[in-house]
């Protein structure tokens, strides 16, 4: 590691050391748990901040690339519109449908916000900076995104009207059958690594040859795993492509149709933080968490590293929600099963190869010319058998 | 620390108990299965007491996960979720209560004998690792045949799902 | 190869966001009420009377410019009847002198005008024209949209500030048509001087035809 | 399905499908987000499949052809504007074309070339937004509705300078065109017609070659020639099921002989294929402007002997029609020698392509219905007059 100067590391651990000086203001007894508060403080303030600015990132993002502004008006460029957005969603009048059943109504999305905020838990925003360092923390994040359906459930059936139903089944369908590529395209990387722990999948990650960083990302099997990840988590977060249970056009809004006020907010933060925390483990897992992209540019510090990375995922997934047109339900399901969890499983194939192939050029063409072929094959294969296809058209004489 | 137990662990105990009475006692049978939901998360949150990590993750990926969604995707397609109309309880409940009186002091007689037992030894360091090493050395054999049943049961669900009239000629 | 028109798409929307940052041809917000596009010439919103005098002239004054003379023609051609006129009883002269009727009342419900401008292709006086005023919102449904003639009256500078070249014709056809008639009632004054002429050369016996009236 | 009374509406009663199990009654609209404009659709559901659809409009009825029957010729020419309130040039020149007939008016050299003009960039303007409102259907969030929307605000800036009003032009007359043309309005229209191209190479690159627009509309919503053809559907919705049926090829009306431009068809009749023959009937249009601004003759753009008031055409009938952007649009006139019509009726292409809706529909996904409405490209000012 190069030499860096201490003003960079006190930079890189300013965080960890501002913990440190608060709790030594505690008895010793007390000090563990004023840490995890403080841990826990800084990340219910900092993802609804990121989220904030999302919303006006998107809007104005979209905005751009319809040749059109995006919102300008409240504050300096339009800075203030989340202010604006959160205190009309606090002000609106909360309506709760008179036969929908009150207690799950109201729980569905307390247990959404709760169990999206617990994935944040294991997400290595920085160097030791991981609020819960778990031998298994990967399973936690999986098991917890598990539970995001059940409440979107409770919302669709509570409200007791015919669209949140369809909307409900859909997105619970939806989840449940991505979360299988899902969990297959990140069980690569904890192959390579051999654990379970984030902060060591990280550090696998966190060497340089050359200045080039040893991201999984860059090897066959881990950008065939990262796109894999990256596609399967658009769909468990019902985002761009993927955002059929609030398809605005049949079904008016999906499972939280009868929702409005706070509650609706909610939802909506519920999203982006799953947005977020999806987002952070595509990073840990493929982009090398906190580490720097060049090792000349490692003196800056790792959790700037960490939101940068984070910022170019939010603006990636709305450049595809500014693009993309939404599949049908059963086409979803089709590409899920029919296209997704092969490819997944050939790679773990693949990751299984490379670990025991020598070193050198030799597996590196192997591994990428098998995913390339199967790509190829199955993506044409996939096409034919709904005969899609690009078409010539003929003219009147 | 009351009776030599840690406040924790008494909370989560309750919202357990509390949990399962529900599932049995609602009379909705979407409460049913949400408080269903409550018990598994207060097993899982026990296994994270005694520091059993990958015990209780896969209790709250597997259980909460799938089985809560799978009963409640039940409930919903038969179109159960009605309120029942008449009274939950069925009319000999009372032999309901022996049965089950029998069966706790039972469980309860064969808990008691082992602990004296468990208490000497202190719990073993258990990391994912270890497990993962025990299921690919010792354990392969089950594990292969568990792979193997779970298999054939999903095709066997795929085909009693199948829509009648494809089943008969190929679709 | 699958996903291949979905980059390309993506490399469409990229270049299109990026370019809206460069060139002015892909960002085409105009901020309304700060910003406003270029008055376009021909635009019509709702009709108005034409008077010929000063833009600030009192009531009186509009109404002795004012070139409409109440022919109705307007009223009936109107698609969805939106204009009532109560005529005057008595004349008042009008630009070439000769003494018209004037509207009493002229009445236009903004509610109710699709600005069609079927009056001003009909109108044979130069009377009506469109505006290109757009800002007319009012809390008043009804009093608030409903335009008397007061209302409605713009004086000729207004018109041509807003349809320059349009207004440039008329008011040609308009001079011309003044010239044709002056030019009609000095040859008609002449004849007449000249018939008075040769009636006092020759004896007085007869009385000289009375002076007819100028431009009838 | 019970038809709804005149005294109470019963909503339809609750069908019971072959199987047994109930249906899943589903009214979209007239407030549905999709529809464009109020439309209602009773759909009933079997799971996500559609076994029945019912289309029920007549929300935005106007009167239109019985006050044309009280109201002068000249009146109703604006009325005309609010048919097909996104072709209101078109929808003009129809009615022009039909009364011309009636009185036998000839049309000077210069109105027939204006008369192109419009009309073929109203066409584009209209592909444009249909497009637009397909993909917004499918989700696509916008972009390419604001991609047809700017291209669109410039020609309205056009018919604005020519006409006065961007939406509701009343431009043409019996025998001509109502106002010459503003100085510089056609390089301005050169200048627009030269960067047309560019913008449909735009939306092909964002949208031909999209796989999932491909998995949303290739083999959704078919429609067979034969069924087309008894349906009397016409325009864009015929000629994507391979019919060569295009009025300005085969009534010769106005001076389309003298411009060479092609006619699209599609082999296969779904969605898919009526969106690529609306782009590639743009690509046609911009040829027929280029031919047409290389050489726009001077003189009159008005038919001296035509008079605006009182216009009394001599008893008798007339059927004239044109290619709209949205089909075979035509105005049957007759006249009993009085100031206004004895009976004026309009041919709306969009009704009569929506009466085929359920043929397509049935069958397919509760998210193809909206994506098939959207692809007939209907604008309920022309369903339901």
């Amino acid at each position: 590691m190069t030499v860096i100067s201490p003003f960079w590391t006190n930079l890189d651990q300013i965080f960890v050391l501002l913990q440190q000086w608060i709790e030594s203001f505690f008895p010793l007894w007390l000090q563990p748990a004023v840490g995890s508060v403080l841990g826990v403080v800084a990340i219910v303030a900092a993802f609804p901040g990121i989220f904030a600015l999302t919303t006006v990132l998107e809007r104005k993002g979209l905005g751009r690339m319809q040749n059109r502004l995006g919102p300008n008006r409240v504050g300096p460029l339009g800075i203030l519109q989340p202010v604006a957005d959160g205190i009309k969603s606090l002000t609106k009048e909360d309506i709760v449908p008179l036969t929908a059943d009150a207690a799950v109504h109201f729980l569905a999305p307390v247990v959404l916000v709760i169990a999206v905020f617990l994935g944040f838990a294991v997400l290595p925003i920085g160097r030791n900076m991981v609020l819960a360092n778990l031998d298994a923390g990967l399973l936690f994040f999986f098991a917890i995104g598990a539970s995001t359906e059940l409440s979107i459930f409770m919302a669709g059936w509570s409200s007791r009207n015919k669209y949140s139903l369809l909307g409900a089944m859909r997105a619970v369908a939806q989840m449940i059958s991505y979360e299988v590529p899902l969990l297959l395209s990140s069980v690569v990387a904890v192959m390579i690594t051999g654990s379970l722990s984030t902060v060591k999948i990280v550090e696998a990650q966190s060497g340089f040859t050359g200045i080039f960083p040893h991201w999984y990302v860059f090897t066959p099997w881990g950008f065939a795993g990262f796109t894999l990840f990256v596609i399967a988590a658009l769909a468990e977060t019902n985002r761009s492509p993927f955002d059929l249970p609030e398809g605005e056009s049949e079904l008016v809004a999906g499972y939280f149709t009868e929702y409005s006020g706070f509650k609706f907010a909610l939802f909506f933060l519920g999203e982006y933080l799953g947005m977020f925390s999806i987002a952070g483990f595509a990073i840990t897992l493929f982009l090398g968490g906190w580490g720097a992209p060049l090792s000349v540019l490692s003196f800056i510090p790792s959790w700037a590293w960490f939101f940068a990375k984070l910022f170019c995922a939010i603006c990636f997934f709305i450049w595809l929600r500014g693009t993309l047109p939404r599949l049908r339900q059963d086409q979803l399901m089709n590409f899920a099963w029919k296209f997704m969890l092969p490819m997944s499983l050939l790679n773990l194939l693949v990751a299984a190869a490379w670990r025991f192939l020598p070193e050198g050029p030799s597996r590196w063409v192997v591994c990428s010319a098998v995913l390339l072929a199967a790509y190829v094959l199955l993506g044409r294969v996939l096409m034919r058998h709904q005969h899609l296809g690009a078409r010539s058209y003929r003219y009147a004489d | 620390m009351i009776f030599g137990l840690s406040l924790v662990f008494i909370l989560t105990s309750i919202l357990t108990v509390a949990g399962a009475l529900a599932a049995a006692l609602l009379r909705n049978l979407v409460h049913c299965a949400l408080s269903l939901t409550v018990t598994f998360a207060g097993l899982a949150l026990l296994y994270l007491q005694l520091d059993a990590q990958f015990a209780g993750f896969a209790q709250i990926l597997i259980y909460i996960g799938a089985v809560a969604i799978l009963v409640v995707f039940a409930i919903l397609l038969t179109r159960g979720s009605g309120i029942p109309e008449h009274r939950s309880f069925s009319s000999s409940w009372l032999a309901g209560l022996v049965i089950s009186a029998g069966v706790f002091s039972l469980l309860s007689w064969a808990v008691i004998e082992s602990i004296p037992a468990s208490a000497a030894r202190a719990t073993p360091q258990l990391t994912v690792q270890k497990i993962g090493q025990a299921l690919m050395s010792s354990y392969v054999l089950p594990l292969e045949i568990v792979a193997v049943l779970l298999t054939v049961a999903l095709i066997g669900a795929v085909i009693v799902a199948m829509p009648e009239s494809s089943k008969g000629g190929a679709k | 190869m699958l996903g291949e028109g979905i980059l390309k798409g993506l490399g469409e929307t990229a270049k299109n966001f990026a370019g809206s940052f460069v060139s002015k041809e892909r960002l085409t917000t105009v901020q309304y009420p700060e910003e406003r596009i270029a008055p376009i010439e021909n635009t019509r919103d709702f009709p108005f009377l034409v008077y010929d005098g000063a833009e600030d002239a009192d009531e009186a004054a509009k109404l002795a410019g004012l070139r409409c003379v109440a022919c109705q023609i307007c009223e009936k051609e109107c698609p969805p009847k939106c204009i009532y006129i109560v005529k005057s009883t008595d004349k008042k002269p009008d630009y070439v002198g000769k003494p018209q009727i004037y509207p009493a009342r002229f009445d236009i419900d903004i509610s109710v005008c699709m600005s069609c401008q079927i009056c001003v292709e009909v109108c044979p006086f130069e009377a009506i024209k469109m505006d290109t005023e757009f800002e007319l919102s009012t809390t008043d449904r009804f009093g608030g949209l409903l335009f008397d003639r007061d209302h409605l009256a713009r004086s000729n500078q207004h018109y041509h500030k807003i349809h320059p070249t349009e207004a440039a014709e008329v008011d040609a056809r308009l001079a011309e048509e003044k010239a044709k008639v002056e030019a009609k009632a000095k040859a008609a004054a002449e004849a007449a001087a000249a018939k008075a002429a040769a009636a006092s050369a020759a004896p007085p016996v007869v009385k000289p035809a009375p002076a007819k009236e100028p431009g009838a | 399905m019970s038809s709804p009374g005149f005294k109470t509406y019963r909503p339809p009663v609750m069908e019971v499908s072959e199987e047994g199990d109930e249906l899943l009654e589903v009214a979209m609209g007239p407030h549905h987000p999709s529809t464009h404009g109020v439309f209602r659709m009773d759909v009933a559901l079997d799971g996500e499949r559609v076994v029945k659809l019912k289309p029920v409009f007549g929300y935005l009825h106007r009167n239109h052809e019985k006050i044309a029957e009280k109201a002068s010729y000249l009146a109703s020419m604006p009325y005309t504007d609010r048919l097909d309130y996104f072709c209101s040039l078109t929808n003009n020149w129809a009615y022009a074309l039909a009364v011309e007939k009636l009185a036998g008016l000839e049309v000077p050299e210069r109105a027939e070339y204006i008369r192109v003009i419009t009309a073929e960039l109203t066409r584009i303007q209209n592909h444009a937004s249909a497009i637009g409102f397909l993909m917004q259907e499918m989700g696509a969030s916008g972009t390419p509705l604001m991609y047809a929307f700017r291209e669109r605000e410039k020609i309205l800036d056009l018919f604005e300078e020519l006409t006065g009003s961007r939406m509701m032009c009343n431009y043409m007359r019996f025998g001509g065109c109502r106002v010459e043309l503003p100085v510089g309005w056609l390089n301005k229209v050169r200048v627009i017609v030269d960067g047309l191209p560019r913008f449909i190479d735009e939306t092909e690159a964002l949208l031909t070659g999209n796989e999932i627009l491909m998995a949303r509309s290739q083999g959704v919503g078919i429609l067979k020639p034969d069924l087309a053809i008894n349906a009397g559907v016409s325009g864009v919705m015929l000629r994507c099921t391979g019919v060569n049926y295009d009025i300005r090829k085969v009534d010769h009306y106005g001076i389309y002989d003298r411009f060479k431009f092609r006619v699209p068809l599609g082999d296969h009749g779904d969605i898919y294929d009526r969106y690529m023959l609306r782009v590639l009937e743009m690509r046609e249009s911009v040829e027929i402007l280029k031919q047409a601004l290389k050489d726009v003759p001077a003189g009159p753009i008005m038919d001296p002997k035509s008079k605006i008031r009182g216009f009394r055409p001599k008893p008798g009938e007339a059927y004239g029609r044109i290619e709209a952007p949205k089909g075979e649009l035509g105005f049957y006139l007759i006249s009993d020698g009085s100031p206004n019509p004895y009976r004026y009726r309009v041919r709306p292409p969009s009704l009569i392509n929506l009466t085929i809706l359920e043929d397509m529909c049935l069958g397919q996904n509760v998210a193809d219905v909206v994506l098939i409405f959207g692809s007939v490209d209907i604008v309920l000012g022309e369903v339901d007059r």
